[in-house]
């Protein structure tokens, strides 16, 4: 078992190499890359035993007490589940490879060490909510992957859209892991305890108190939404593809993303027990995907478009686990993954080869970079659902439980599948076939160290779907539902319909764009209205600006005016106010108790002249005075 | 006694009021120790007459006596101040005698 | 013979009686009093002048008045005449009312003392038992007539000499008054009728070593009071020309003149009755023993005129302030211890005796201390 | 025999400040070192005092003398749970704020006398369980610190001087009578903590008590009408006095409530607690709106300090055992991540001698140690878990949770506002292209990393691991809390209405 | 002998009369000397008052003392100061009238009040008792009042001594 508790060095060797990085950047230089590559090497190497193990039927559960909350005491471990084994294999395997296709992709830039650094704290990040075994533990590598999003995103820090950027990334999740926090928050004055393993008997003791429960499955969705880039917060994501294409490939497709929808499978228990929440969670996802398919269509950028597609299919994911099919969504997200990194290393590729990111620039590629467009093609294929491609799979699964779940889904969901198929086929096409439209590109193929990977992840998209298919019997799902047994209903029409819709899609992106771009315009002129909804993203992000970013700061200023004005002016004015009481205490002072004091004066001053005048000097006046008082106090005295 | 003691004392009273009277209005120092005498007089001749009525004559007279006496020593002081002025205000008139004057 | 005056008095007032009530009779006696001594006065004051005269002449070896009446009797009269007649003039700015009033006042006190002496056996016109101070008072008024003849004459002279004169007077009646003390202690009574009884059988006081001592003290203060002889600075015509009453002339001259004969007379006659026995005689009748006395004394008073020489002011003054006022206390303090030694017998030796001895030791003390004072040689700066 | 060591560590700046004061004219040099060592020494004392330190609830090493033996003043000076971690904290600013002065070149001896004048008036503050003790430590603490900003401090020193001392003064009048109220209405007529703690007055007199020292310490904390002084103070107090009064001298009021409002009146507190609650709520979002709209860094990490304030407030007004021991963790980070804050923001201002924020851009190519920093002490300010922000405002917020969701609910739009107004700085200083004013900007230098590296170990050390602190302060917490709730209510406070 | 009586009382009166004038001519005259010398007869006439009562031995000390002494030094000084006849020199100052004003309602006031009062104890001649002689006098001044009379002694010395020293010329410088 001494095995077990190296899980906790999992994280920790990214963490080391993050240490390393940041500290020693300027001796290491160029020899960061490694050492982050080793890291993740290393902790692939510690992970894959530890998947063996769970998939030979063990869960690896240890934690030590790590917060004394008085009545209980919060505590800290790892949890080695299925979910969490599934993860650990996509993200360790993913990783490691974007890592080194990150070595070639970055080679020469300025602060090449501090990418790394960034990379392997995002690594340690990951894998910490992957292996955590509760809530608290699993929100805090939570923030800090947002950490490293937002330092990677801002990595090409000179660029103002990059500056933007990361902060946008960072406040949109930010947002959400407020709402993930006041979950957690929730839960706990709720079950009294935070571990996942707990968490399910915890939800059956409660069951009784339903408003609780929805709001506390509910808040923790808000961080997936945050995370996951779910409709309302979806908006940072596009603008994620700032950052280095690796970095775009790694965390905005394969791994932090998914995180999100990890969250909603280790909250499931909670989901379960509220048919309202669930209900949310698919509404949400639907919605997510077929809007984020939609501008899709029109994206000019090859990392915007592939940036609406991950959003898209985080869509689907969540769908699925709304629609009840926890087992479903994590499949796709496993898939997803594969065909989504390779994709965006595959864009890395081509505007490392070509040195721009315009679809309208780029054509007639495929002769120039023939590994990059092979394994592109292998990825769009697999994303549009073709079988027996990875993306079939997982997507069958979904629609399957869409399907079952109520129809309105599944019709919104087949939709996106079809528009899935057609924009990836679109952006194929436009970059690879066709005549290049821009002369003075010189395209070229990326080295090796950047193929090789493309290569390997192209393997696995083709395999990885095989395990959850119906020929091996759906191994990985009773992998995941390993507590409790589940039959897989094979609809053989929602599969017929899927292949049908995917290679519709495939031949309508072929007819409209073989000839360049063209008959794009001329589409494009005749649906105007859609057309320009779809290129200006919905608006979503104006809106924001205008409804939120705008009076968020308006609101800001005009509290710091009050501030100023009112509460420090209470200040001042009592200042003021004792100031003009001390004036008017002295004038009052000065001039009525002075008046007082100097009429006093004055007044004896007054008595004392008359009196005076009796000093005449004369001594018989004096006498006179005397002899007349005499007389006249005897008389009346006597008298 | 000869004639009526009130009779005696109106006398000595108008003898006093003149006193008084001299001693306020007159200008020159010796004039006013001259109605000082007189004053003194006055006093003697009430002291006398009572002397006479009353059980204990020799009070009144010896009181007399002594006022006599005492006028002489006044007098004598008085009037060697007075000389002293002279000399060295070289006048007696009290209403230039007035160095308290302020 | 010795009450005849008495008796003629009695006879005028019982001739009242009869005619008017009673009370008219007392009256009538007070009356009689008043003319005797009124005409007594002037009579002796002229014949003095004229017995002056007289003496001081014999005594400077020429005869005096004689051409007028038979032996120069009637000299007094003419003198008065003349004085009536001369014109009375009174200097510009002078104090006419002063002018006026001074001699009434000089003259006045020296009549009122008449009252007082006794002339013989019940023969004062008021016999006041306060006698001797009423001696002393009326001659003490007399300074005042001095004072106004002196100012009222508005004279720097007069003035000058009534100043002198006054302080004369004033030093030399405090002796005069003590040395009177011891005869009051003999005595007892103020009364001069009582002394001169208290002098019966020849218990005359000047055969006492006070009384004689007190006599002599007496007697010079006397001459000194009346501006007379050795003492009479006052008038001196060398001195001052004639003192205070320099401006005066006429019927004010000859007041002053009477004022000052009838002084020496009541002094004379005060001495006889303080110390020589008064009217107390063997034979002859009290009155005649009294004139007797009295003109005695006057003898000697013209007697100083004619040979002592005037003393300066000064010796003047020494001589009653350090000699005889010193001399005086201590003839009092003699008396004292002779009235305690005496025991009621008149002449007891040792009454005498010790007394005797403390006054010859005090006269000769006070000579000693008295030595002459000589003024410095006056020095004239500018002459050498 | 009574150890004194609290004495000592109180005392001993004074025996600095005489060897300062006789320091020969030209020496002003060295008055800083000597600042440095008492300050160290201080630091020794406080950690052997640290090794003597049990777990236990009760006052420990408390020393007692007569004092004014005619009005029962005595000196009583001990600590616990609640105010050992202040010491500790106080003497760790002190080191680090006298290290941060080296830059102040002139009138360096008055400036370091005021100081260590200043760090006895805290330490005293913190220890004396005398109500007059500390009321008189109190004050002296407010008369170096007028001094400090009125001579050394910027533009308007002398209107942020007085305001500060006004302010702050006429607030402990009202303790005062507070204290005098209390004197007088304890029987034994005594200012002995531990004595008024036994007696039991009655609510309306405690409420009037409660409501005086409340004043007295809300204008200190600063809660939300009364924190306009804090502002002005920071902007113009020279960077190392900012820091003390950042990280020390607001916990003197949170300390006070809890020292003498929580402890002398429970009743009270309940009878308060819901006006703490919407205080604490304000004091949070609205100083995190004034922060974001500030254009001054120093002023904006002022007003982020009001609204981290708000949260230990916010602790406080919870009254059961996890809030009070989030107040007490959140009062310890705060101190050194503003701490932390104000040092970098003083490393700024010496170099470009302007806190204006609009006037940087792309610093961090310029100055990257500088810049990884910064973002270090932002991330923890923000409440990044892993770094000890967090562990305070999470504990904070679930007390808060417990008694009022709602209300924490609102606060918790604090936690936005702080990411929103640290990151409006961090990219306006750090991130955009470079403003060529400041090409020739020399990054951090080794004294003032030295400065902030042992503000970075303890941040990462509680963030990481916070039972190293809470241990310390549990147990003095949990007789709080007995005597705040007694056992027989404690159940239903935990279900409390949402 | 009522007529004898009459006509002494009539003495009498007459005498007070005179006193009365002669003190109006005292305050009023202007010449100074006048002045004094109508004092002189005013203390004159109170002496002759003092005799009527009986008291002959306090008349004539009076005489001697009053016009003797006192009046002496007055008119010496009355020399010493010269000046006085000047007829110029305004006599009284200008508060005659309040004095006069003061005076008379003194008069007025005590006057009836005298008069009102009748329970004066009257001795009638018939039971005089024996005059006071100046033995009895001199007894009671040697027996009863001598401290008095030795106290009067000093002063009068003390009085001596002062005068000179104030009047004296040539003041040792």
């Amino acid at each position: 078992m001494v095995t077990a508790n190296l899980a906790y060095l999992i994280p920790l060797f990214p963490l080391l190499a993050f240490v390393i990085n940041i500290l020693f950047g300027r001796y290491v230089k160029d020899k960061a890359c490694w050492i982050s590559v080793g890291a993740s090497a290393l902790s692939c190497g510690i992970a894959w035993p530890l998947i063996v193990g769970v998939i030979g039927g063990t869960t690896y559960h240890h934690d030590f007490a790590w917060l004394a909350l008085g009545g209980v005491d919060l505590k800290f471990g790892y949890l080695l589940d299925p979910l969490a084994a599934t993860l650990l294999f996509v993200v360790t395997l993913v990783g490691t490879l974007i890592q080194i296709y990150a070595i070639g992709y970055m080679k020469g830039e300025a602060r090449f060490s501090r990418f790394f650094a960034y990379l392997s704290l995002f690594m340690f990040g990951m894998l910490g909510v992957v292996i955590s075994d509760n809530f608290l533990l699993f929100f805090m590598c939570w923030e800090v992957m947002g950490l490293c999003s937002y330092l990677l995103i801002g990595f090409y820090s000179e660029k103002d859209s990059a500056a933007n950027a990361c902060k946008k990334a960072f406040l949109t999740t930010r947002v959400g892991d407020v709402g993930f926090l006041l979950g957690i928050l929730a839960l706990f004055t709720l079950a009294g305890t935070l571990s996942f393993a707990e968490l399910h008997d915890a939800v059956e003791l409660n069951r009784d108190s339903q408003l609780m429960i929805t709001v506390t499955a509910l808040l923790l969705f808000c961080g997936t939404i945050g995370k996951s880039a779910q409709v309302p917060l979806h908006v940072w994501l596009p603008d994620a593809m700032e950052g280095p294409t690796p970095v775009s490939a790694l965390i905005h497709a394969a791994t932090m993303v998914a995180a999100g929808v990890f969250l909603v499978a280790r909250a499931y228990p909670l989901i379960e027990a509220s048919a309202q929440a669930a209900q949310v969670i698919a509404i949400v996802g639907t919605v997510t995907a077929l809007t984020a398919a939609c501008v899709a269509l029109t994206a000019t950028d090859i990392k915007k478009v592939l940036a609406y597609s991950t959003i898209s299919q985080l869509g689907y994911m969540v769908a699925a686990m709304g629609c009840g099919a926890m087992v479903a969504g994590i499949f796709h997200l496993m898939t997803h993954a594969f065909f989504k990194a390779l994709l965006f290393l595959g864009a890395g590729s081509v505007i490392h080869g070509t040195g721009t990111q315009d679809l309208r620039e780029m054509g007639g590629l495929f002769p120039k970079m023939k590994s990059t467009a092979w394994t592109f093609l292998i990825a769009s294929l697999a994303i549009a659902g073709v079988p027996p491609l990875a993306g079939f799979w997982s997507k069958d699964e979904i629609l399957l439980a869409a399907h079952q779940y109520g129809n309105l889904y599944y019709y919104a969901l087949s939709l996106t599948a079809f528009l899935t198929a057609f924009y990836m086929f679109r952006l194929f096409v436009l970059t690879f076939l066709g005549k290049p439209r821009n002369p003075d590109i010189h395209a070229h193929e990326s080295p090796k160290s950047m193929t090789g990977p493309l290569w390997v992840l192209a393997v696995g998209s083709i395999l990885v779907g095989l395990p959850g298919s119906f020929l091996a019997h759906n191994w990985f799902q009773d992998f995941l539902n390993r507590g409790h047994e589940v039959e897989h209903p094979v609809n053989y029409t929602v599969m017929i319909t899927s292949i049908a819709l995917g290679l519709a899609g495939i031949a309508l992106a072929f007819l409209l764009y073989r000839g360049g771009l063209g008959m794009g315009e001329k589409l494009a002129r005749s649906l105007a209205w859609p057309h320009r909804v779809s290129m200006n993203k919905f608006w979503i992000d104006e809106a924001y600006a205008a409804w939120l970013v705008r009076p968020w700061h308006a609101l800001a200023r005009l509290l710091f005016g009050l501030d100023a004005k009112v509460v420090d002016g209470a200040v001042n004015g009592t200042g003021a106010g004792t100031l003009g009481g001390s004036r008017v205490s002295g004038w009052f002072d000065k001039y009525i108790i002075d008046g007082t004091v100097n009429f006093i004066a004055a007044f004896t001053q007054f008595c004392s002249d008359i009196f005076r005048l009796f000093q005449t000097g004369f001594i018989q006046n004096y006498l006179l005075i005397v002899f007349a008082a005499v007389v006249f106090i005897l008389y009346f005295g006597i008298r | 006694m000869i004639i009526p003691l009130e009779h005696v004392l109106l006398f000595s009273l108008i003898l006093f009021a003149i006193g008084m009277v001299g001693v306020l209005t007159r200008r020159n120092a010796i004039g006013i120790l001259i109605s000082i005498e007189l004053l003194l007089n006055a006093v003697n001749v009430n002291l006398v007459c009572f002397s006479r009525v009353s059980e204990d004559p020799m009070a009144g007279q010896m009181f007399a006596f002594f006022v006599i006496a005492l006028a002489a020593a006044a007098a004598a002081v008085g009037l060697a101040i007075v000389v002293a002025i002279y000399r060295t205000r070289n006048t007696v008139q009290t209403d230039e005698i007035q160095l308290l004057k302020w | 013979m010795d009450q005849m005056f008495v008796n003629i008095k009695a006879a005028l007032v019982g001739l009242s009686d009869k005619v008017f009530p009673d009370w008219v009779g007392v009256l009538v006696s007070i009356a009689v009093s008043i003319v005797a001594i009124a005409l007594l006065g002037p009579l002796i004051m002229m014949y003095l002048t004229l017995i002056e005269r007289k003496v001081v002449a014999r005594m400077q070896n020429r005869i005096g008045p004689n051409r007028v009446g038979k032996y120069g009797l009637l000299q007094p009269l003419a003198d008065g005449v003349k004085m009536l007649i001369k014109e009375d003039i009174v200097p510009r700015n002078a104090d006419k009312v002063l002018h006026l009033l001074a001699p009434i006042l000089i003259v006045a006190p020296a009549l009122l003392v008449f009252a007082v002496l006794p002339f013989g056996r019940n023969m004062t016109a008021v016999d006041l038992n306060v006698g001797i101070l009423f001696f002393a008072a009326i001659s003490s008024i007399g300074t005042i007539g001095i004072f106004m003849a002196a100012w009222g004459s508005n004279n720097k002279f007069s003035v000058l000499g009534g100043m002198r004169s006054v302080a004369q007077m004033i030093s030399y009646e405090i002796p005069m008054v003590m040395s009177v003390v011891p005869v009051l202690l003999a005595v007892g009574s103020l009364s001069t009728n009582a002394i001169v009884e208290a002098q019966a059988d020849w218990h005359w006081f000047v055969f006492t070593p006070w009384g004689f001592l007190g006599c002599v003290i007496f007697f010079l203060c006397g001459v000194a009071e009346c501006n007379r002889s050795p003492f009479d600075l006052a008038e001196a015509e060398s001195e001052i020309i004639a003192g205070f009453h320099t401006e005066y002339s006429g019927m004010k001259f000859a007041l002053f003149y009477m004022a000052e004969f009838m002084s020496a007379f009541t002094i004379s006659g005060m001495t006889t009755t303080l110390f020589l026995g008064g009217w107390q005689g063997p034979l002859l009748p009290s009155w005649l023993w009294f004139f007797l006395k009295t003109y005695g004394l006057i003898f000697i008073m013209l007697w100083f005129r004619a040979t002592l020489p005037r003393l300066r002011v000064d010796q003047l003054m020494a001589l009653a302030w350090k000699f005889l006022l010193p001399l005086s206390l201590v003839n009092i303090v003699a008396t004292c211890i002779w009235h305690f030694l005496s025991d009621e017998a008149f002449f007891t030796p040792a009454a005498f005796l010790v007394p005797l001895a403390l006054l010859v030791f005090s006269y000769w003390g006070l000579m000693k201390l008295n030595q002459p004072y000589m003024p410095e040689k006056r020095v004239y700066p500018l002459v050498d | 025999m009574t150890s004194h060591i609290l004495s000592y560590i109180i005392f001993t700046p004074l025996i600095g400040i005489l060897v300062i004061a006789f320091l020969p004219k030209g020496q002003g040099e060295k008055a800083k070192w000597i600042a440095l060592a008492t300050t160290l020494a201080v630091g020794l004392l406080t950690l052997v005092a640290f090794s003597q330190f049990q777990l236990i609830g009760e006052y420990q090493m408390v020393e007692e003398a007569e004092w004014i033996p005619q009005f029962g003043v005595q000196y009583i000076v001990g600590t616990d749970g609640i105010s050992f971690p202040m010491v500790f904290l106080t003497a760790l600013m002190s080191i680090l704020a006298c290290v941060a002065s080296f830059g102040i070149k002139e009138r360096q001896k008055e400036y370091f006398v005021f100081y260590l004048l200043l760090e006895t008036g805290m330490l005293g503050t913190f220890l004396s369980l005398d109500l007059f003790l500390f009321y008189v430590f109190w004050e002296v603490v407010l008369v170096p610190m007028y001094f400090l900003i009125g001579i050394w401090g910027g533009p308007r020193r002398e209107y942020a001087a007085i305001k500060f001392f006004l302010y702050t003064l006429a607030g402990s009048l009202f303790m005062l009578l507070g204290i005098l109220a209390v004197y007088f209405g304890s029987t034994p007529n005594t200012f002995d903590l531990r004595v008024i703690a036994e007696q039991d007055f009655t609510l309306r007199f405690q409420q009037w008590v409660f409501m005086a020292f409340f004043l007295g310490f809300a204008i200190k904390v600063p809660i939300f009408p009364f924190h306009t002084w804090l502002p002005d103070a920071h902007v113009e107090a020279p960077t190392p006095v900012s820091v003390i009064l950042a990280a020390v001298l607001l916990k003197m009021g949170t300390y006070g409530l809890l020292r003498f409002n929580y402890m002398l009146f429970p009743d009270a507190a309940h009878w308060f607690q819901p006006a703490m609650f919407v205080l604490a709520v304000v004091g949070i979002v609205y100083g995190g709106f004034v922060a974001l709209a500030q254009t001054d860094f120093k002023k904006m990490v002022a007003y982020s300090s009001v609204s981290h304030m708000g949260f230990v407030l916010l602790g406080l007004a919870a009254l059961n055992e996890v809030g009070l021991r989030g107040a007490m963790v959140q009062m310890f980070t705060h101190g050194t991540i503003t701490g932390g804050l104000f040092l970098l923001v003083g490393v700024l201002y010496d170099r470009a001698h302007t806190r204006d924020m609009t006037h940087f851009g792309g610093l961090s190519g310029q100055v990257p140690v500088y810049a990884g920093i910064l973002i270090f002490f932002s991330m923890a300010s923000l409440g990044l878990p892993g770094l000890s922000g967090f562990i305070g405002e999470f504990m904070v917020l679930l007390g808060g949770f417990e008694v009022r969701p709602i209300f924490t609910g609102v606060a918790c739009l604090g936690i936005i506002l702080a990411a929103s107004y640290l990151l409006y700085m961090i990219q306006r200083i750090l991130l955009g292209p470079l403003n060529e004013k400041w090409s020739e900007l020399t990054d951090i230098n080794g004294r003032e990393i030295a400065t902030l590296v042992p503000l970075m170990v303890l941040v990462v050390l509680i963030g990481v691991y916070p039972s190293v602190l809470i241990e310390y302060v549990a147990p003095t917490l949990d007789k709080l809390n007995m005597l705040l709730n007694p056992p027989d209510t404690l159940l239903s406070s935990v279900g409390g209405a949402p | 002998m009522p007529q004898l009586e009459f006509l002494i009382k009539c003495g009498v009166y007459g005498l007070m009369g005179l006193g009365i004038i002669a003190a109006v001519g005292a305050v009023l005259l202007p010449n100074l000397f006048h002045a004094g010398l109508a004092l002189a007869f005013v203390l004159v006439t109170i002496a002759g008052i003092f005799m009527s009562v009986g008291a002959e031995f306090l008349g004539m000390v009076q005489i001697l003392l009053y016009v003797g002494g006192v009046m002496t030094l007055i008119i010496y000084t009355i020399m010493l100061t010269g000046r006085l006849g000047a007829k110029d020199v305004r006599a009284q100052n200008r508060q005659g009238i309040f004095a006069a004003i003061a005076a008379g309602f003194f008069v007025c006031w005590i006057g009836p009040l005298i008069l009102k009062t009748g329970a004066w104890p009257q001795r009638e001649s018939d039971s005089a008792p024996p005059l006071l002689s100046v033995e009895d006098l001199g007894m009671s001044l040697m027996t009863e009042y001598v401290f008095p009379f030795e106290v009067l002694g000093v002063l009068l010395f003390a009085v001596l001594i002062g005068a000179i020293v104030i009047a004296r010329q040539d003041r040792p410088s």
